[in-house]
Parts: C-alpha cells; structure tokens; sequence
C-alpha cells in the first residue's frame, strides 16, 4: 500500500518551493532519501542548488548518507546551510 | 537559575545570562550577544531578521553543544539562547556565555558555541527590508545643515515597490 | 551612558556593561566579568580581597589600553571597569567588554583588555582569609545526615588566631 | 640646600617596609633613581627581590631606566608586580 512523506523546507528551500510542508507519494516500502531528493529537483529545476547544498533529516535525525529508506509516514526535512547567529 | 538552553520567540537578555553565570561564584563570566545590526541589504535597510528554526533538531543539537562546552573546557556553566520569529533591528538574536574559575575556558567555551550555533544549528535568517529609496525630484541641499541633513537629502521611497 | 573607564570602590555590574554596549546597536558584544572565587589560600578559606591601586598611572594605563583596543580592534565601543578596596568573595572586581559589528573584534578586544589589564596597570590585591581551622576536640559523625552535615562535621575554628 | 622626596610604596613593598610613604632626604640636585633605588635596599634589606621586580615611576610616569634624576619635591613610586583583574 502506498502513502506519503511528509517533506519540510525551511529557508530557500521553503522559498523557492513556495510551501514549508509538501506530502510525497512513496511506495508501500518507501524510497531511499536519494531518490526523494532525485524528485524534488526534477519537479523544481531552480531547487537544484540548495538540494545540493543542504543537509537531510528522517524524523528529526540527520541522515549520515542519502542511502537511508525514508517510509511513508517519515517525515524528511530539507535543511539549507544554516545561518543563525 | 534560567535554563542553559532557551530558543524563544520573546527578548533575551545578556544582562539576565550575565547575572545568571554568576551566580555559581565562578571566578570568569563571558558573555556574547549578537544583535540585528542597522544594516543596508540587497533589498534596502534592514527593518528586522526572520529566523526561522527546525525546532528539534535545533534543541538536540543545541544541548549536545552544552555538553560539549561543559567537557571541552570544563566550564562550570554554559548557556546557549537564540530567538526565533521577527528580531527587529537593535535587538538580541542570541546569547551565548559561561562561567568558569579561570577566565580562558570561559572566553574558549562562549566563542566555541557561537561558532558552533552559527555552523550547526538549524537556524536561517531572512532580511525584512525597506526598499532603497528612488529621487522623485532631484536633491535640495540646505544651507547651514551638516549631518543632520543627510537623511532629508536621500531620494524618497520608491513606495510602489514596498507595497 | 557610563564611562568607559572606571577605577571604583562601588559594586560593579556586568549587566549594566552589557545594556550599555548595547545602546549603539553594535551587531557583537562581548562581556567578561572576574569575580573573587572562594578559594583556599595558603592563609586559609579567602573570605574578600583588598585591590590596592596607584590611581593616576593606573587610569592612564586604562586610557591607553581602551584607545588601543579601539585602534587594534576597530571595535565601536569598549569599557574597562575595575574595583578597589575590600572585594568580597562572589562579587565583581573587574569587568571588560567591546561592542562592534562583527564578533571577532569584539572577543579579541575583551580578551586584550582583561590581559593587558593583569599585566600592565598597576593594581595589586591582597588576600583576606579565615585561618584554616584546627580540630579542639575529634568530629563526632552524624547519622542519616548526609551532605547538610558537612560543615557541621568540619573542625571547630582557631577562634584566637581569627581575632 | 637639600630635600625630601616622597617615596609610594605599593604592595609587597609596602607591607616589607610597613609604611606606604616614606620620605627620603635627596641633596639639592637630586639623586639618580639607581642611587634612591640602592639606599633603600641598604636600608631594607627584605626589600631587595622586590625592588629587582619593580617598576618605578617619578611623578606617575613610568621611568624607561633608573638614570633619571630624581629632585627635591618629587614623588618617586615602586611598583611590584602587578595583579589586578
């Protein structure tokens, strides 16, 4: 059975998508982080840079590598370089 | 005693860490604020800066870099707070500062953390500006004036633009 | 607006440093403040210390070091407080501090200020302590009382030798 | 016709010699501060370690050398080691 991902953008990445949270179809098994990441630049050609330059979470927890399952329910964050201070 | 880590929506206070740190009798209190500075931007004067932070991951983070303070240099007391929402120009975006017997540790574990907020935390500013100001009708100096005329003498808003 | 310079007998307040090195809208400030610890020293538990100072060199010292961490630093404002006469353990004998728009000067002239300060203005402190005490009779443990009873179980003091 | 100088003693100094002025007879012309700085260590014999790491001033100005003439009048300080802060 297939579901959603729950994905937050937060900066630029918000920005340029125009929404902070967007639900992502997945299969029953989910989708390795890469591929969701493969997605979003396909369906927002000007994200490519920040996905780039950005760091991803799974529920809150950096994920080390993009080899990661994010499952529906998952929520997958999209982290831009940071900037507070 | 305030909690060492505090991300709030409301004012921080350095003179409130400052009294806070001392409390312990430490010997060497530092403090860093970091304020919005009255700074001109791509979109005009700065007004104010959104900072916009991932609540969990910025706390975790946050806490592990009180730890770390606490381990590295073995300050008795760190303290680590950032605002979050509308920061308006003047005011304090951030507080780090420790407490430790000697004031090396203290001055090494307030920089460390401001480093590493900056660095590591999940935390991004947006400039809320007001756009540069556009000549409707060309200068008029005034006699006798010096500084104080230097804001009569910059062009009115280009008002359209600020909607 | 308090004077960047102060040679006092009164308390000293690293709060009050900190609202004022933040009036000028600086973008950094940094605050350190060194209290008396309460250490042991080899006359006994420091109860205070008495800061003597050659007044006249020592605010022309201070002068120097403020103009210098102004030249050195390009910081926008920078204070060097320090008190004299008896400071008690807890309270403040010295306070530091810069305001710029970035953070680095700002840490590097607080740090100037405090070393340059221990090193070069003349000022001096001697120790007053509570002579270490020597048992009159064997402590007599307590039961089922544990950390409340540490003083307790301390020996009685050398009342005589304390005056 | 000969004067006093008024010597400042601060410190450890003071406490060796138990007085924090100490008025010290000069000849008319005066007395090179290596010279005031000798008598007082022949005087006070403890004072010695301590001179050896002072600093001296003539009229709250730091002396660069002990070649200075100091006058009738003047003030002359001895600075232990500092240790404010």
């Amino acid at each position: 059975m297939a579901g959603e991902v729950r994905i937050r953008l937060f900066a630029t990445a918000r920005q340029l998508v125009g929404t902070a949270v967007l639900p992502w179809p997945v299969p029953s098994g989910g989708l390795r982080a890469a591929e969701i990441v493969r997605q979003l630049a396909a369906a927002y050609p000007r994200l490519g840079p920040t996905l780039s330059a950005s760091r991803f979470l799974r529920n809150h927890r950096y994920l080390a590598d993009l080899a990661t399952t994010i499952r529906p329910g998952d929520e997958f964050a999209v982290h831009p370089p940071y900037g507070g201070g | 005693m305030i909690p060492e880590l505090r991300l709030v929506r409301r004012r921080l206070s350095p003179e409130r860490a400052a009294r806070d740190l001392g409390r312990a009798r430490p010997g060497a209190i530092v403090v860093f604020a970091g304020t919005v500075r009255p700074d001109r931007s791509a979109q005009g004067r700065v007004l104010a800066l959104d900072y916009e932070i991932d609540r969990i991951p910025a706390r975790t983070r946050l806490a592990e870099l009180l730890r770390e303070a606490h381990r590295r240099f073995g300050v008795d007391r760190a303290v680590a707070w950032h605002r979050y929402g509308r920061v308006r120009v003047g005011d304090v975006a951030v507080v780090v500062g420790a407490a430790s017997a000697h004031r090396d540790p203290a001055f090494r574990a307030a920089r460390f953390l401001i480093e590493e907020i900056k660095r590591t935390v999940p935390i991004w500013k947006e400039v809320r500006a007001r756009p540069a100001r556009r000549p409707r009708r060309p200068p008029r100096p005034r006699a006798g004036r010096g500084g104080g005329s230097r804001r009569a003498r910059r062009p009115p808003a280009a008002r359209r633009r600020a909607g």
